[in-house]
């Protein structure tokens, strides 16, 4: 199954690159269609019930001397993270048939592709295959921007590429240093997550330390974190939309599944004593995003800068350490891919119509396109948090996670965690100012007068509003926030073994920091002392 | 833990409520709403152009006010009756207590959130009816009654809510049908500024509630409400040490956060600022939403969370907040209300006012007048905008008071000024005759016997001349005298397309109420003065509003206080007359000689200890009945000044009345004499203005900076770090001359460095 | 054993001297190349490089009394040889095109 | 006189074992006799037996391959599998490399002949340029087995001689000529320096042989023994020094950027992997001597030496990768980007067999089998470039050299656009190209040796060098095709089209034969059974070095 997903779209892609040009978008639809469709089928053949363990498994060995293998299976987290990348991808596809008219062929071989490597991401059960994927996103991802995207999209490709890939290169050495490790102890080489799982949680605190700084290096870049985000408003502001929906709705989960996968699982001691430290920028994040949002005249650039606020609950909450924060966060990244992936396909529709997304030319447009205006304002206030839509929930657990954590002492409710409530206070209002800045771009683009550019003259092929293309792509989407923001139960009780599982092994290192006393707390902060100039 | 909890409910005290399983269909009330606001967008969605979707509204909301009746009839009122519908929020992490969370959608439906479901869904009908006529041919209409029938919805959800969280879904979501309808007339950007000012308003007062939810949680590891009241009944936190209340800070800390909510909701100051904005949505919304029921919200909240705002054993920080506020709220913008100009608004801040009156109850211990005062609040308020709705409708957009009078000689208008003169009574109080005045009274009369709450009193009392000059200044302005109107500038044609002939001055002719108008006024006006045959059904136990809230969680206290236990209860019973059935009020050795704490209240809050201790007598008589003759006088002084300054000349021959044009009355002969004060009361004592220059333009300047900051800092960081290669290449590069020497000398350089270092390192 | 007496005997000459001669007839050979600018003359300082190394080889070859280092000379002054040819040839098709001997004209090639 | 004789002695008792070695030479003899007989052939005057020269060059490769493959180990060297690892390496990339060097001497004067009818054999380059090139991949074939000073020297100067001769016939253009002249100078100064260096290594030991069977007398026994001492010290950094010419690590790496750009694309590939990896296989065998058994592991180089060793490798990558940045020439970026690599490998070099047995802390291996895969993805990309010609000045063609010759390859030529494509990728070491695996060998390998710092170095250098060959993807398959990129066309010769395409599908496909090469690199530097005695001995350490355990 597993496999199928890898494979389909990577032929797909090869398919699209040797077709005749008009049969491109029909072959990557279909393409994705069949995704989806092995997707529900591998939901319906998911044990539920062991929602921890890695189901689907499958394992090739590719270089046994480093103990490399092609090893995929998913857990739950997973398997969500996957279908939601499968929902995306259709939508990704039909939502670019009216923008894209040159460079057919090569624009839906790699949009094809990227889906494959985005797969290998989540399925990955080895470490070693898991790079391969993650950075293998970046080369799609690249040439979409870089080919597809608007005026200035050369300097945001690269400073998307080299960005990223600075970041994960050092990510590499702290990967390879646990595989190392694990090769110390066992005896020979390998780079299955659970084995080095197991390993890296032997390090002690300075060497889990590096590791961790090493990892966020790469991860956070990806998320994006507080200082090293100036890359993603570039890079989604230049991209073309779809481009932008997998930007956001995939692409930065990555970052924060890595972190899950790895920072959390692999180095707990290590996000113990870093847990504040990492928290603090993550609400850095939150705000000072937040607050820019509000002075942005780019309407697309405005949603890319919520991402970065946004993704700072995400992180906020994994780093709780408690069940209900990494919950959370994992109902997070797939609450934020629905809702800004929708944000940005809205906007792509409008910028389709009108060729700006400038805030000052474009406005009121609830006049003319109501529908479209209808789902404009629908996912903006998903993405403001509107309890019954999907943003509230993982929100609130996030800040709900952050509240609790480090709480023990004040009740019942309360878990072990270094966070606690003026955390989750100051976090908090990231809420409010969420809601000025999502409010404050509805007000300009979708309410007021009707401002139109100069030149504005009707599309060729597109209605004045949506057509039911573009509603077809849209009601998926905002189907998913209504489902996920009235009953997420379902979802949530399915990630609870493996968060609950994780969420264990980071108490006891809690635990056992505090009955070490400070002694090893002391080295690892030390040690971030020393290399804070070395997390960027 | 929890496994436990059936037994520590029977063998705890019978203050709290006993829970039965409530009927299955309940959820039917706002499943009902959003199906019709569901209908309304399928309306939308195919252009329906008929009155379809305000039927269905109003048919909808009418079977739901029916159901809530039938659900109500069937409450045995001696328990709060549960719901499950189905599980949320669902999460857990281990098999001990606090190791799960689960948040319902259910309900809890004891005495307050029946009254509330009753008014909510009886008004909702109602003003649904009006507004079929009010808003006919407009372009948005299915879209308005969407956003009417959601707001029914989540209204519901956070006065059903059987727990915290759903109560903070309805709670923003009213907030969102609060934006969304503020907004309606979404070309207008004044109307497009006050729906973003509500909604973000709103947020910061959501903020609060939700750390208070969230320190709840932490506190009891549960935020339901029939497990949580179990366990504020029992006075210990969720733990399994069984920690007292009082010994712990949240006890005083959760109604502090939650307080911030419901002040945001109820427009308490300091987050009253953007209620006066919305009346920029359509007048119906202002009627239902921003007079009748959502601003209530934080009334309910409060009451709802009596037991620990009242907790006895620790500080009553936020009970002492919210009665002060609560007073100065209602003379703050009542001072306000007398200087406008714009009848809606005038209308507007008087509801801040009269939501000052319901805080100030609470926090006089009056959770029976402060849920009486809503409820009659919600009638007569409702009417009073649906009036003035009507003559906006009918006078396009206008309403100015100084540019309309003598509404009563125009003919097809009587019907609106009787109905406003009635509401502008029960807003003034008028004795007797009037549920404003009852419900007031009760207010009032209990801040007087609370220690500490005399200068409440006097402040409401104040209040109350000043609402009654102001009720009455619109009334005698705009409904008699001489008559004359000028139209608004509303050119709304594509809003409403139908209206036959105004914009010009001379040919102008008011567009008077249709039957749907008319009737709705009329029944509310009939309800108003229902609402008195309530109050006195079972007066002795406070009336009909008296034994819901009676049979609530705000009708206990706990049981280690004195308040609400039974023992107290009787207290106060013979105390007062019997007037209300919980009177909250101690005697003043309880607060005085409660432990350190618990002091605090009767302490900080009154200056003048000795006035505390005199038991709270007003010349000489028991407040309750004192209060009954001083209200009145108070109001009827208002009202007479009123009639003098703005009434019209002769005045029915009472010889009153001065004014002889619209646009001037003697008031404004008097003005001069203060000064600037008037015009800093007619701009708001330019709250807004500071608000801007302390909040806004700071964080907008904050954002400014740190836009800069990221574009040129932290970009520009990490562009300096992308060209540092760049750098180190230029500035390697003329080692790369080109000259044959040049590279040997490097070589040999090169040689003769790594020689030194290891002879450094051997 | 008695060729190292022998090389005792021989008087105040010890390896060391002839090391330091190595030394320095490198060191000449390099601040030769490093400093003439003749095509011709550089080549010949890399010679005298070699032969500095020559030079050590035999001494260290009388030092440890066996003649791998002789051989080696042999070989290095093969290779000198050979170098020389291929330097002239150089030296001249650098002439025929730029009629110069001058190192410094050939810097087209930088950056 | 006696002493004379004794000698002689010894020398004819080694006879017996320098026979044998003759079975380790087959390779290079078969090399040697066709170069005589490509020499012969380029004075043919037939022009079809001319043409042979390419011909017989591959056959005597793939035959000196496949006689490489079956060489017997030499026991008495530390990494007896070594050399025949590398001739088969040799012989293939050697391959390709004849492919790609097709047609570069002799072009205008071929014209000449076929108008003339008339061929002066004096005039013609065309058989010497073969037989330099056999000689220089013989040379090579030679440093790889070499267990003598003198054989090292020699082999060493049989790598490098030729490849003067080659750059500056490659081409008739100026540049040709002075790339060869620095070349050359600088060259010798080189040789002169690790001369230097092996006479003082010999001063130190008494001998030239660097390794000898058990029981006999060698640079290495003595070192083992006796330690370096000074003179030792110093001989061998000096030696490292002149030798890391070949590689072009600074700071002898001033002339690379000049060469390569002078001299034509596809001897530039030549010199971008024969010397280089001449170097790297000197460098091993001068630090096996040595050994990677100093340090409180065991593990590592001596102290001095590692520093030194160090303090080159982060400079390299970093000057090769910062100077590559700002090149408008692929031709000369690719020379800095190769001084780059070489840093990379270093570090391989750095952290040595490492003392687990694990294959994966290897970093001999690792650089084994990184210099194989830069072998190939190299020589694509400068394949590419030699693939690409338009007319210049005087009826002589030009080869496309800057950024601006490629622009919308792909668009244009998909075959060598994406050829330049892929290798550039896998240059960068992006996954999953072979060029990523060669990286994380060499990373796991150093962080095997604890050269976590140098790890950083190296992924920070990476993620510079992607500036670089990110342009060259750009370039290639981004930007448009140009009227002055248009005017290149696909060369006349296709072996040079087909050895870039190999390249490229190599890089793509040896992926699924990563780990068989990966095996095979970590048998050629498998130590030998002496050797594997002294390894088991601190075999222990790694459990004491193993963290956790030290935790415990």
């Amino acid at each position: 199954m597993l496999q199928a997903l890898i494979v389909i779209p990577l032929l797909s892609a090869l398919a699209i690159a040797f077709a005749p040009k008009a049969n491109a978008r029909v072959i990557a639809t279909m393409s994705s269609v069949i995704c989806l469709a092995v997707g529900v089928l591998m939901a319906w053949q998911f044990r539920w019930g062991d929602s921890g363990e890695m189901q689907f498994g499958w394992s090739m060995d590719v270089l046994p001397e480093l103990g490399i293998s092609m090893s995929l299976g998913v857990d739950s987290i997973a398997l969500w993270l996957i279908e939601l990348t499968l929902l995306l991808a259709p939508i990704c596809v039909i939502g670019s048939f009216s923008a894209i008219k040159d460079n057919q062929k090569t624009y839906y071989a790699w949009l094809t592709a990227l889906q494959a490597a985005l797969i290998g991401v989540f399925a990955a059960r080895d470490l070693a295959f898991f790079y391969v994927s993650f950075e293998f996103t970046l080369i799609p991802m690249w040439v979409l921007i870089h080919l597809f995207g608007s005026t200035n999209r050369k300097k945001a490709a690269t400073k998307f590429f080299l960005f990223t890939f600075t970041g994960s290169v050092i990510a590499l050495a702290g990967l390879v240093y646990v595989a190392w490790f694990n090769a110390g102890m066992m005896g020979g080489w390998s780079f299955d997550i659970a084995e080095l799982q197991q390993a890296a949680r032997r390090m002690n605190g300075t060497q889990q330390g590096w590791v961790l700084l090493a990892m966020m290096a790469g991860f956070a870049v990806k998320v994006p974190l507080f200082p090293v985000h100036t890359w993603l408003p570039l890079a989604h502001t230049e991209a073309p939309t779809a481009g932008s929906v997998v930007l956001a709705g995939v692409l930065l989960k990555l970052g924060t599944y890595a972190i899950f996968r790895f920072v959390l699982a692999f180095v707990p001691d290590a996000v113990v004593a870093y847990a504040v430290p990492i928290a603090v920028l993550a609400i850095i994040g939150i705000i000072y995003t937040g607050l820019i949002c509000w002075v942005q005249r780019d309407v697309k650039k405005l949603v890319a800068y919520s991402s970065v606020s946004h993704l700072g609950f995400c992180v906020l909450g994994l780093f709780a350490i408690n069940s209900v924060g990494v919950s959370g966060s994992v109902m997070y990244m797939i609450n934020h891919g629905l809702s800004t992936g929708a944000l940005f396909l809205c906007i792509g529709m409008m910028y389709e119509r009108y060729h700006t997304r400038s805030m000052d030319e474009v406005g009121g447009l609830a006049n003319k396109m109501p529908v479209w205006a209808f789902f404009m304002v629908f996912f903006t206030l998903a993405s403001v948090g509107l309890p019954g839509l999907n943003g509230f929930v993982s929100e609130f657990l996030c800040l709900l996670g952050t509240f609790q954590s480090g709480a023990g002492s004040m009740g019942v409710g309360g878990t072990v965690g270094s966070l606690g409530p003026w955390f989750a206070a100051v976090a908090g209002t990231g809420m409010v100012i969420a809601a000025i800045y999502l409010l404050y771009m509805v007000g300009k683009i979708v309410f007021g007068e009707l401002r139109e550019p100069a030149d504005y003259h009707v599309h060729e092929t597109l209605p004045i509003d949506l057509n039911g293309r573009e509603i077809g792509v849209l009601v998926p989407l905002a189907i998913g926030c209504v489902v996920l923001g009235v009953l997420p139960t379902p979802v949530l009780r399915t990630i609870e073994q493996p968060v609950n599982q994780l969420v264990q092994t980071l108490e006891d290192a809690h635990d056992h920091m505090l009955v070490r006393g400070g002694e090893d707390g002391v080295v690892v902060v030390a040690v971030w002392d020393e290399s804070e100039g070395d997390v960027e | 833990m929890f496994e436990s909890m059936p037994a520590l409910l029977g063998a705890g005290s019978a203050d709290v409520l006993p829970t039965t399983v409530g009927p299955g269909w309940l959820w039917l009330v706002p499943i009902l709403a959003l199906a019709g606001c569901v209908a309304c967008g399928l309306c939308l969605a195919m252009r329906v152009r008929t009155k379809a979707p305000a039927w269905i509204v109003v048919g909808l909301l009418g079977i739901a006010f029916v159901l809530t009746f039938m659900g109500y009839s069937g409450w045995d009122s001696a328990s709060a009756q549960v719901v499950k519908v189905f599980e949320w929020i669902g999460l857990s992490w281990g098999d001990s207590a606090g190791q799960s969370l689960s948040f319902n959608f259910g309900f809890y439906m004891d005495g307050l959130s029946w009254l509330w479901m009753l008014f909510v869904t009886g008004l909702g009908t109602l003003i649904a009816l009006y507004a079929s006529e009010y808003m006919q041919g407009d372009k948005g209409y299915a879209r308005f009654f969407a956003g009417f029938a959601l707001f029914v919805f989540s209204m519901a959800c956070l006065v059903m809510a059987d727990n915290l969280v759903l109560l903070y879904l309805g709670w923003e979501g009213v907030g969102l049908c609060s934006y969304l309808l503020i907004g309606y007339f979404y070309k207008k950007p004044s109307a497009v500024a006050a729906a973003k000012k509500a909604f973000i308003v709103n947020r910061i007062g959501d903020l609060g509630l939700a750390l208070g939810l969230f320190l709840t949680f932490v506190t009891f590891g549960t935020v339901q409400y029939d497990e949580l009241f179990a366990l504020i009944d029992q006075g210990v936190a969720g733990d399994m040490a069984r920690t007292p209340l009082s010994e712990m800070w949240q006890t005083w800390a959760i109604p502090l956060l939650l307080m911030v909510g419901a002040f945001g909701k109820s427009a308490q100051l300091p987050l009253y600022v953007w209620l006066p904005d919305a009346m920029e949505g359509p007048t119906p919304v202002s009627a239902l939403i921003h007079a009748a029921t959502m601003v209530t919200a934080g009334v309910y909240l409060v009451a709802r969370f009596f037991p620990l705002f009242a907790f006895e054993g620790v500080p009553h920080y936020a009970l002492w907040t919210v009665g002060w506020v609560g007073a100065l709220t209602a003379l703050f913008s009542s001072t306000i209300a007398m200087a406008q100009f714009d009848i809606k608004r005038i209308m507007a801040y008087s509801t801040i006012s009269q939501l000052g009156y319901m805080f100030a109850g609470l926090g006089v211990l009056s959770t029976v007048g402060a849920a009486s005062h809503v409820f009659t609040h919600a009638f007569f308020k409702a009417l009073l905008f649906l009036a003035c709705g009507a003559v906006m409708h009918g006078f396009a957009g206008q309403l100015d008071l100084r540019k309309l009078s003598g509404l009563w000689s125009v003919p097809g208008w009587r019907i609106v000024c009787v109905t406003m003169l009635i509401g502008c009574m029960n807003l003034a109080g008028v004795p007797l005759i009037t549920a404003g005045y009852w419900s007031k009274d009760m207010i009032m009369a209990e801040a007087f016997v609370t220690p500490g709450g005399q200068i409440i009193g006097w402040i409401l009392l104040l209040t109350a001349g000043l609402t009654a000059y102001y009720t009455f200044r619109v009334f005698f302005r705009v409904f008699v005298g001489p008559v004359s109107f000028e139209p608004g500038d509303e050119h709304h044609d594509d809003e409403h397309g139908h209206d036959n002939g105004h914009g010009g001055g001379g040919g102008f002719h008011p567009h008077a109420p249709g039957w749907a108008v008319n009737t709705v006024l009329a029944v509310l006006a009939l309800s108003s003065f229902a609402a008195i045959g309530l109050y006195f059904t079972d007066k002795p136990n406070g009336g009909f509003v008296g034994n819901l809230v009676g049979d609530s969680t705000a009708g206990y206290v706990t049981p280690y206080g004195h308040h609400g236990a039974d023992d107290g209860h009787d207290d106060a019973h013979a105390a007062a007359e019997g007037d209300v059935r919980f009177v909250l009020v101690a005697d003043p050795p309880a607060h005085a000689s409660g432990d350190a704490t618990g002091g605090d209240h009767g302490a900080d809050g009154t200056p003048d200890a000795a006035h505390a201790s005199s038991g709270g007598l007003i010349l000489g008589m028991d407040p309750h009945k004192a209060m009954y003759y001083i209200s009145a006088v108070v109001g009827l002084i208002g009202i007479l000044i009123a009639a003098v300054l703005h009434g019209p000349l002769g005045m029915g021959g009472l010889g009153l009345g001065t004014r002889t044009e619209a646009a001037r009355s003697k008031a404004d002969e008097l003005l001069p004499a203060l000064g600037p004060v008037a015009r800093w009361a007619q701009h708001k004592w330019y709250v807004d203005e500071f608000y801007d220059f302390l909040l806004r333009t700071p964080l907008r300047v904050l954002s400014h900076v740190f836009h800069a900051i990221d574009k040129l800092l932290v970009d520009g960081l990490v562009n300096g770090l992308g060209l540092l290669p760049r750098a180190m290449g230029s500035a390697l590069r003329p080692s790369q001359s080109g000259v044959l020497q040049g590279y040997a000398a490097g070589m040999a350089g090169g040689l003769v460095l790594l020689l030194v270092i290891v002879l450094i390192f051997m | 054993m008695h060729l190292l007496a022998d090389s005792m005997v021989m008087g105040q000459v010890t390896l060391a001297h002839y090391l330091l001669l190595s030394a320095g007839l490198f060191a000449i050979g390099m601040i030769g190349f490093l400093t003439r600018r003749n095509l011709i003359i550089m080549f010949l300082c890399t010679e005298m490089m070699f032969q500095a190394a020559g030079l050590a080889l035999i001494a260290f070859s009388r030092y440890h009394m066996n003649h791998t280092g002789e051989v080696f000379v042999i070989f290095v002054l093969t290779i000198a040889a050979a170098e020389a040819a291929l330097a002239l040839a150089l030296v001249v098709l650098c002439f025929k095109r730029r009629e110069s001997l001058d190192a410094s004209a050939w810097s087209e090639l930088r950056g | 006189m006696m002493s004379l004789a004794t000698q002689g002695m010894v020398l004819f008792a080694d006879a017996h074992p320098m026979v044998e070695k003759i079975t380790h030479l087959h390779a290079e003899i078969v090399l040697f006799i066709a170069t005589v007989v490509v020499m012969v052939l380029g004075l043919s005057h037939n022009a079809g037996m001319r043409r042979l020269c390419g011909g017989v060059s591959v056959v005597a490769l793939i035959v000196a391959g496949v006689l490489g493959a079956m060489t017997p180990d030499m026991a008495h060297m530390p990494m007896p599998g070594m050399s025949g690892f590398l001739k088969v390496v040799i012989a293939a990339v050697g391959v390709l490399l004849v492919l790609l060097i097709e047609g570069t001497v002799d072009r205008a004067y071929e014209n000449t002949v076929r108008k003339t009818g008339v061929f002066d054999g004096l005039r013609s380059t065309r058989g010497e340029f073969y037989a330099f090139m056999l000689f220089s991949l013989t040379g090579l074939m030679l440093t790889t087995g070499a267990d003598d000073l003198i054989w090292l020297f020699l082999a060493l100067e049989l790598t490098s001689l030729p490849t003067y001769v080659m750059v500056s016939i490659s081409t008739s253009r100026a540049r040709g000529q002075e790339a060869g002249v620095k070349y050359f100078f600088l060259g010798a100064m080189g040789a002169a320096m690790f001369l230097y260096g092996f006479a003082l290594l010999y001063g130190a030991s008494g001998t030239t042989v660097l390794f000898a069977p058990a029981g006999e007398v060698s640079i290495a026994s003595v070192f083992a023994s006796n330690g370096l001492g000074a003179m030792g010290m110093l001989g061998l950094v000096m030696a490292i020094i002149g030798v890391s010419f070949k590689i072009a690590a600074v700071p002898m790496h001033f002339y690379t950027a000049d060469v390569y750009e002078g001299a034509a694309s596809s001897v530039s590939a030549f010199l971008a992997f024969v010397p280089k990896l001449a170097g790297f296989a000197a460098l091993i065998l001068l630090l096996s001597t040595v050994g990677w058994t100093h340090g409180e592991l065991h593990d590592s180089l001596p102290d001095a030496v590692r520093i030194v060793l160090w303090v080159m490798a982060a400079m390299t990558m970093t000057v090769g990768n910062v100077l590559a940045i700002l090149q408008k020439s692929v031709k000369r970026m690719l020379a800095y980007s190769s001084i780059a690599h070489s840093g990379y490998m270093l570090v391989g070099l750095i952290a040595g067999p490492g003392n687990g047995g694990l294959l994966a802390g290897n970093g001999l291996a690792a650089v084994l089998f990184y210099m194989l895969c830069y072998g190939f993805m190299n020589l694509g990309a400068f394949g590419v470039l030699a693939s690409l010609e338009r007319a210049g000045m005087g009826g002589e063609s030009e080869e496309a050299e800057t950024f601006a010759d490629i622009r919308g390859l792909c668009a244009t030529n998909p075959l060598l656009g994406w050829t330049m494509v892929l290798c550039a990728l896998s240059l960068l070491g992006f996954p999953p190209l072979l060029g990523f695996f060669g990286k994380l060998f060499l990373f796991t390998s150093a962080i095997s040796a604890g050269e976590i710092l140098l790890v950083v170095v190296m992924g920070i250098n990476s993620a510079i060098a992607a500036f670089y060959y990110l342009r060259l993807v750009i370039a290639s398959f981004i930007d448009e095709p140009t009227a002055e990129s248009r005017a290149f066309g696909v060369t006349a010769f296709g072996s040079r089209v087909a050895a870039s395409a190999i390249s490229a599908a190599s890089v793509v496909v040896l992926v699924l034969a990563a780990s068989w090469l990966m095996g095979k690199t970590g048998d050629a530097v498998a130590p030998s059974p002496t050797q594997q005695v002294d390894l088991t001995a601190v075999d222990g350490i790694h459990a004491t070095i193993a963290p956790g355990g030290a935790e415990e």
